[in-house]
């Protein structure tokens, strides 16, 4: 009852009253619309390395292609921009199945084989140039459109698409952790014969989380696309892709889904709204310090914090 | 063979010298304690830049610059060392993270002294090219092999036949039975710590003067040494030579024989192919199920 | 020798030793004997500082042991032979042998300890360059054996030496006990196998839910009257 | 009036040097503006795109939003196409020189201008390559978008003109051009080397020749190569090689603006300047004159900048200027100079030639 | 004569030169509950490893309820009904002591039933547990509990049960044989249980098989194999008198 409360107050503020108080705000709701990107990212990442038990440094593959997929459909074959997205998403999913003979590895062996194959994508985008035009990028890729009188092109059109899109991805994540195959999947990570032998396809099971990571990681690429309009390899398969949505992750506390939410929108709020107007020439290495100094300080980040004091508090009750 | 794919296999190799000298840190790191130092690269680097402001002040050989690198570089090893072992959970991800802001600040704790501008030595002699039979190379590239064979002698002659080295590799198998062998693990991860930035130096003073450096550099540089350290297999030491050689060659013959643009490809899909027919890496070794 | 005085320890919020008192004399093998989840494997591992003491004091030789840390342990002359397979899986059996020896003192009889220790166990020797990961349960447990005997230490903690063992080598173990015992060593034996526990050992503590409930010379305890007393409280 | 202007660069990040130098070459332009007493001044406000994108776009969407009338500045392509679309769709002129690629004139925007498009430099090379009447030319390109899309209109051209061209793109991660070197030394066997990329790619691949020593008899380069600083830091290696400047070392302009500029940039930063901030000052005080135009007029809100900047042909330190419909710059030309002991002559065209063409000549 | 519900036929596992297991043919009926003995490193875990799929044999066959099952996945053999429990405790990480029980039950016997979990808690007696993490917070001899809390949770038709009984006290021992029995009458399930106590074995199984340096040297009668000599000799040590 009462998260049921807090869950309607949570979606009101974040359809009504983000948009309402922003609107003049263009820079401030572009910076948002990018953290909530960035977010969606973490949170397809974050699912893949607790549920799934795999880290992976190439989220930047699916990103790309989702990206590229969604654009090239929009741009040469003429389709609307919704349905093309969730073609992009589609597309990172067929990606991720070359990715599959990569299951069988673990710890860092699959989060570089994975970062592997995000460079190999990228220069396949950057040597097929009769598809994607190559180093030169695309330009000028259609906005999103303008539905029921509504356009979704305009900052705040953007917005509400991502918050959408982020808030479903965070509704499937919560589902799918609190399910049985949620406690197989944890259990899976380092006790993996031991899951086997009491009949969890702990294969299938992977396959199907890396494919979800991907299909959330592809879509939220394609509607980056079209938000900037802009793609070229380099872009579309910078390692930022991968690196900031761990980081924001690690930093709100990748064990928790607010964690990864909340990470993301306060560590690119922050560094761009106060670290650079402080320090605009070092601003990086502040960053840097502040991830060391969270690792150590509270290594489940931000979002423990406060309930490892309530923790501490109850102990002493006790004794 | 004709002379083309001949000069090509020389310079692959002597760059899987430079990579495997790279690697060698990261390798022994991770095989120590599973740890995977992403701030590396950034180490190297350091070193790489003691050597070029040593260069230009003293006009010095940059070779030199090797025991003046050692105590700066090792510093920041101990530093790095103190912040990981400060982890208490989690150390395998965490230290991931950790490491990786220690190479952000790495890189533009460099950038703020050194600026962004590429660097590399100004000595003839280092540059200067040498002709063993039909194959050419620089006097530095050969320096460079040199040292990156010599050290990789003295670390796996280190690990595999000395108490320390033996203890180094104990504790990474298991941290608490170690400790019941009357190992203390913080100080041999320490030491390890230690020895990688000394590799870390000799590597960084090599590629300055063998070739050239950006503050970027130091995530590639990373990068590089991973994917070695992970061809390897846990711990190898032969497994860095081979795996860097694999990479050197297989990146020169791409360029020969098909396309400069594809070399990075041919890493990469080396790298994944490796890994797919043998899952643990060149040496690594398959446990024991139930 | 060796001596607990009022000693608490357990896993953080579950505490498992309630002020235990123990002596362990010099040159004596000490059973100590009890129902599963007693607190026996904890109280081996509190006494080689693997868990910090809440309350009380251990003392080697006279000297308090507070604040010593596990792998100063061997150079006082103090080994222990875990319970499981706490064995080094990614090493060689010789290897895992010789870091036995590892504290400095002890590193110069290295390779004649291991003679004898292969002696006692040719199969390790056999197998000396295979890796320890893909030796059976029974295997395991003689190398970890092997690896405690290699530092030749003057007080040494046995955990469940024949768990996993086949008959043959339980005797063969057991003879290996006998002899360190002749030797002078002083051994703390937790041993779920009474009937053989009790022939080698010259003192018995029973203990049940985390504290000690019986103390007596071995001669003067009967098998069976000890099982009784495993339920009698 | 105070007039406010945008400055987007990237000062931190991979770009960060080039953003910089840009960066002193705009406030150089800023500080002579507001010098000459007219009725307006202009007012910069600068903001770090960090090479990204996404917060090029914001840092657009920033500078619109504090008021500014135009912006100047954008470094690399992926930063400067999404930008200036946002600056158009904003209603906002956008000036840069960062940007040189084809494809970012032709898509239709409105207030988007470039002072200096990679057929400028395309131009120049195959000017010089052809007074060199070379029969073969080995094209090392980085596949960079600026980059290649140079390769690819030089190499068109050359052949065109019936020249034997090999290109050889790279990945920019690639060190070791030892390799590449090679196969121009024994299977291409051209007359002249042409390197397309930036400056780590040059250092390498005259690292590789000078050790491989292939028989050319002229090694070619785009730009960041034929500047004083890598004179400076590695005379020796770049001896006798000759790439795109726009001016020589030390500097010397004829025109007074010219020396204006150069007196004023040295007592700012105590050093000479490259071409790099030449270029943002040219198109910053492009920007600046029609803006204060403009504001004479009273059509700042109305498309006046635009109107102002497309008028007329100018003539600036990078030679004429005349934007075409489209916001390009199509006469822009440059200048080939020879790294010449230390010093950078102009030895292309023959009208602004500061000295002769050593040829042949290889740094090895 | 019962249908054999496992059946090997010359199986032979190597390891590289090592052979772990020779050429073993064996079958077990349905509801048989058969002791498997022989001494250290014979290669009793490893044929184990075999007919739950860990491992590989090298040659042979193995038959589950009549179907060849080598090609069959880990889970896959669980599914049919085959249970088994490691001799190094493998417990599910990051989940309580019932959580483990119920993602084997979910997964290996297909739903969820939760009180047949508190049924087997209390069998093998962890109840008082129950919230524990499994991984680490137990006893050795409580993680050998849990593994064949796990193992039934699966309701297998096959039970593979690698040395459970080993360390745990006398009484401790007794009841668990009686729950094995229980078990073992009651549902039907057949017992395949490597022991190397030799009272338990007697006490517990009507038939034994032995393994020696991988070869299968004997199988009948408790009373009739320790007696043989080549037993005696390999395994015992001395002659044991039912
Ligand atoms: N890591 C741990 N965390 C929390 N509790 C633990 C841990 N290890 C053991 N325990 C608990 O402490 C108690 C004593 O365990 P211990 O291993 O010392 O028993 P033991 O006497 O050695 O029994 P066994 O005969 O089973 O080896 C048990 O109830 C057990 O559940
Ligand atoms: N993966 C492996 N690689 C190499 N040798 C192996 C492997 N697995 C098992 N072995 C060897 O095979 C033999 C049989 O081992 P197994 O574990 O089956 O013995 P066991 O009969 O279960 O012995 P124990 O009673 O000691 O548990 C042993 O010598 C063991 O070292
Ligand atoms: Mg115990
Ligand atoms: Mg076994």
């Amino acid at each position: 009852m009462k998260n049921g409360v807090i869950g309607a107050i949570v979606v009101l503020v974040l359809y009504g009253g983000v948009p309402l108080l922003m609107r003049g705000d263009l820079y401030l709701m572009s910076l948002i619309v990018a953290s909530l990107t960035i977010a969606g990212i973490s949170l397809a990442w974050s699912l893949l390395g607790n549920l799934g038990g795999m880290v992976s440094f190439g989220h930047a593959a699916f990103f790309g292609v989702g990206s590229y997929i969604s654009a090239l459909l929009t741009m040469k074959a003429g389709w609307p921009v919704f349905p093309a997205m969730l073609a992009g998403g589609v597309g990172a999913v067929v990606a991720s199945v070359a990715m599959l003979p990569a299951l069988r590895l673990k710890g860092p062996y699959f989060a570089l084989a994975i970062l592997a194959y995000a460079q190999i994508f990228r220069i396949l985008a950057t040597e097929w140039t009769s598809m994607t035009n190559g180093p030169a990028g695309l330009s000028s890729i259609p906005a999103l459109p303008k539905l029921f009188g509504f356009d979704f092109g305009s900052k705040t059109g953007g917005y509400l698409v991502i918050v959408t899109l982020v808030l479903i991805f965070a509704l499937v994540y919560q589902r799918l952790r609190a399910s049985d195959t949620g406690l197989a999947l944890r259990a899976m990570q380092e006790s993996e014969d031991a899951t086997r032998v009491v009949g969890v396809n702990s294969t299938a099971l992977k396959a199907g989380m890396l494919m979800l990571s991907a299909l959330m990681t592809g879509i939220v690429g394609a509607f980056n696309a079209h938000v900037i309009n802009f793609l070229e390899p380099d872009y579309a398969f910078n390692a930022t892709w991968s690196v900031v949505p761990i980081i924001a992750a690690i930093f709100g506390g990748y064990r928790s889904i607010i964690g990864a939410l909340a990470g993301a929108v306060v560590v690119y709020l922050v560094d761009q709204l106060v670290l650079k107007s402080i320090l605009p020439g070092s601003h990086q290495i502040v960053l840097g310090a502040l991830l060391v100094a969270m690792i150590i300080v509270s290594p489940s980040g931000l979002t423990a914090l406060r309930l490892k004091k309530r923790a501490r508090a109850d102990a002493y009750a006790a004794s | 063979m004709s002379d083309l794919v001949l000069q090509s296999l020389y310079s692959g190799v002597l760059m899987g010298g430079t990579y495997a000298l790279v690697a060698l840190g990261l390798a022994l790191v991770f095989g120590a304690m599973r740890v995977i130092n992403l701030a590396h690269g950034e180490l190297v680097l350091l070193a790489a830049y003691i050597a070029f402001t040593l260069e230009t002040r003293t006009g010095l050989n940059p070779m030199f610059a090797i025991p003046c690198a050692i105590p700066v570089v090792c510093a920041c090893a101990a530093i790095a060392y103190w912040l990981v072992s400060r982890i208490r959970r989690d150390r395998e991800l965490n230290s991931l993270i950790l490491t990786y802001g220690l190479g952000i600040i790495g890189t533009n704790a460099v950038l703020m002294i050194w600026s962004a501008d590429v660097r590399s030595t100004g000595s003839a002699w280092l540059q200067d090219s040498v002709s063993l039979g039909n194959v050419m190379s620089m006097n530095s590239e050969l320096l460079a092999f040199g040292i990156s064979v010599v050290l990789m002698g003295a670390l796996w002659w280190w690990l595999s036949k000395s108490w320390y080295g033996r203890a180094v590799r104990a504790v990474s198998s298991n941290r608490d039975a170690a400790g019941l062998m009357g190992i203390n693990p913080r100080r041999i991860e320490l030491v390890t710590f230690l020895v990688a930035g000394v590799l870390a130096s000799c590597a960084g003073v090599s590629i300055y003067a063998s070739s050239a450096v950006q503050p970027s550099i130091g995530e590639a540089l990373t990068v590089k040494a991973f994917i070695i350290t992970v061809l390897a297999g846990v711990g190898s030491i032969p497994g860095v030579l081979l795996g860097a050689m694999l990479l050197g060659i297989a990146e020169a013959l791409t360029v020969t024989l098909y396309s400069s643009a594809m070399q990075e490809l041919a890493g990469m899909l080396l790298f994944l192919l490796v890994l797919y027919v043998l899952p643990n890496g060149l040496f690594g070794v398959a446990r024991r199920r139930g | 020798m060796l001596e607990l005085n009022g000693v608490r320890a357990g896993y953080g919020a579950i505490n498992v030793l309630w002020d235990v008192t123990m002596q362990f004399a010099k040159g004596e093998v000490t059973a100590i004997v009890g129902p599963n989840g007693a607190g026996k494997t904890t109280l081996l591992r509190a006494i080689m500082g693997l868990l910090p003491l809440q309350r009380g004091q251990i003392e080697l030789a006279g000297k308090s042991l507070a604040g010593v840390a596990t792998w100063d342990m061997l150079e006082r002359g103090m080994a222990m032979v875990p319970e499981g397979r706490l064995i080094f899986r990614d090493m060689t059996i010789e290897e895992n042998l010789m870091l036995g020896a590892f504290p400095k003192a002890r590193r110069h009889g290295a390779k004649r300890q291991l003679d004898e220790v292969y002696a006692m166990f040719p199969l390790l020797k056999e197998r000396r360059a295979a890796q320890a990961g893909t030796l059976s349960g029974g295997q395991a447990q003689m190398l970890a054996l092997g690896r405690g005997l290699m530092s030749s230490p003057d007080v040494m903690l046995i955990d469940e030496p024949s768990l996993g063992l086949a008959p043959v080598m339980v005797q063969e173990v057991f003879a290996i006990l006998a002899k360190l015992k002749a030797l002078g060593r002083t051994i703390v034996l937790v041993e779920q196998n009474t009937r053989v526990a009790l022939r080698l050992a010259d003192q018995v503590y029973l203990m049940q839910g985390g504290k000690l409930t019986f103390a007596e010379r071995a001669a003067n305890v009967d098998v069976e009257a000890l099982h009784d007393r495993y339920f009698a409280r | 009036a105070e007039l406010p202007v945008g400055v987007e660069l990237p000062l931190t990040g991979a770009m960060a040097r080039a953003g910089n130098a840009q960066l002193e070459g705009i406030k150089v332009a800023a500080d002579l503006f507001n010098a000459r007493g007219g009725a307006n001044t202009v007012k910069l406000t600068v903001i770090d795109d960090e090479a990204q994108p996404a917060k090029a776009v914001a840092g657009v969407e920033k500078l619109a939003s504090q008021g500014v009338l135009a912006i100047t500045g954008g470094y690399g392509s992926n930063a400067v196409s999404p930008a200036s679309e946002a600056s158009d769709k904003l209603g906002l002129v956008y000036i840069t020189s960062g940007g040189v690629d084809s494809a970012m004139t032709s898509r239709g925007l409105r207030n988007f201008f470039r002072i200096g498009p990679a057929s400028g430099y395309a131009k120049a090379i195959v000017g010089l390559l052809g007074e060199m009447k070379v029969q073969s030319v080995s094209i090392v390109s980085s596949t960079k978008q600026a980059t290649s899309d140079l390769s690819g209109d030089v190499a068109a051209t050359l052949q065109k003109q019936g020249i034997k061209v090999v290109q050889h793109p790279f990945d920019p991660a690639m060190t070791d051009f030892k390799p590449v070197i090679n196969k121009i030394k024994l299977q291409d066997k051209p007359d002249a080397m042409l390197m397309i990329g930036y400056e780590n790619d040059y250092i390498g691949i005259l690292r590789a020749a000078r050790v491989l020593k292939p028989q050319l008899k002229a090694v070619v380069g785009a730009w960041s190569l034929a500047t004083p600083k890598m004179a400076a830091e590695f005379g020796e290696l770049v001896d006798g090689a000759i790439g795109t400047a726009m001016l020589p070392y030390p500097v010397q302009f004829a025109s007074a603006d010219g020396k204006a500029f150069v007196a004023a940039y040295q007592k700012a930063y105590h050093k000479e300047p490259d071409y790099l901030a030449e270029f943002a000052y040219v198109q910053s005080m492009l920007l600046f004159d029609a803006v204060a135009k403009a504001a004479a007029n009273n059509t700042l809100k109305s498309g006046g900048i635009a109107t102002a900047l497309r008028a007329q042909s100018f003539d600036t330190l990078i030679g004429p200027v005349h934007f075409d419909a489209r916001g390009d710059n199509p006469a822009f030309l440059n200048n080939m100079a020879q790294m010449q002991g230390g010093k950078l002559a102009i030895v292309w065209p023959k009208d602004k030639a500061t000295g002769t063409l050593k040829y042949p000549a290889v740094p090895w | 004569m019962p249908q054999a519900e496992l059946e090997l036929r010359n199986v032979t596992i190597r390891f590289g030169g090592l052979t772990a297991v020779n050429n073993v043919t064996l079958s077990i009926g349905t509801g048989d509950l058969v002791g498997l003995i022989g001494p250290n490193g014979a290669g009793k875990t490893t044929l184990f490893n075999a007919i739950s799929g860990l491992v590989r044999p090298t040659q042979g066959e193995i038959a589950f309820e009549g179907r060849d099952i080598l090609r069959a996945s880990l889970h896959q053999r669980a599914r049919l009904g085959l249970g088994r429990t490691f001799q190094v405790p493998q417990p599910m990480h990051e989940l309580t002591v019932r959580e483990n029980l119920r993602v084997a039950q979910r997964f290996g016997a297909g739903k969820i039933d939760e009180a047949r979990l508190d049924e087997i808690l209390a069998f093998v007696g962890l109840d008082t547990k129950a919230h524990r993490n499994a991984a680490t917070e137990l006893a050795l001899t409580e993680l050998k509990a849990l593994e064949v809390g796990k193992a039934l949770a699966t309701q297998p038709k096959l039970l593979l049960l690698d040395e459970v009984l080993g360390g745990l006290e006398t009484a401790s021992k007794r009841r668990f044989m009686s729950m094995l029995q229980e078990v073992h009458e009651r549902y039907q399930i057949g017992i395949l249980i490597i022991e190397h106590d030799i009272e338990t074995v007697m006490n517990l199984c009507r038939r034994v098989c032995v393994l020696n340096f991988g070869e299968l040297i004997a199988d009948g009668p408790p009373a009739e194999v320790f007696r043989d000599p080549a037993v005696v000799k390999s395994y015992t040590g001395e002659a044991i008198d039912a």
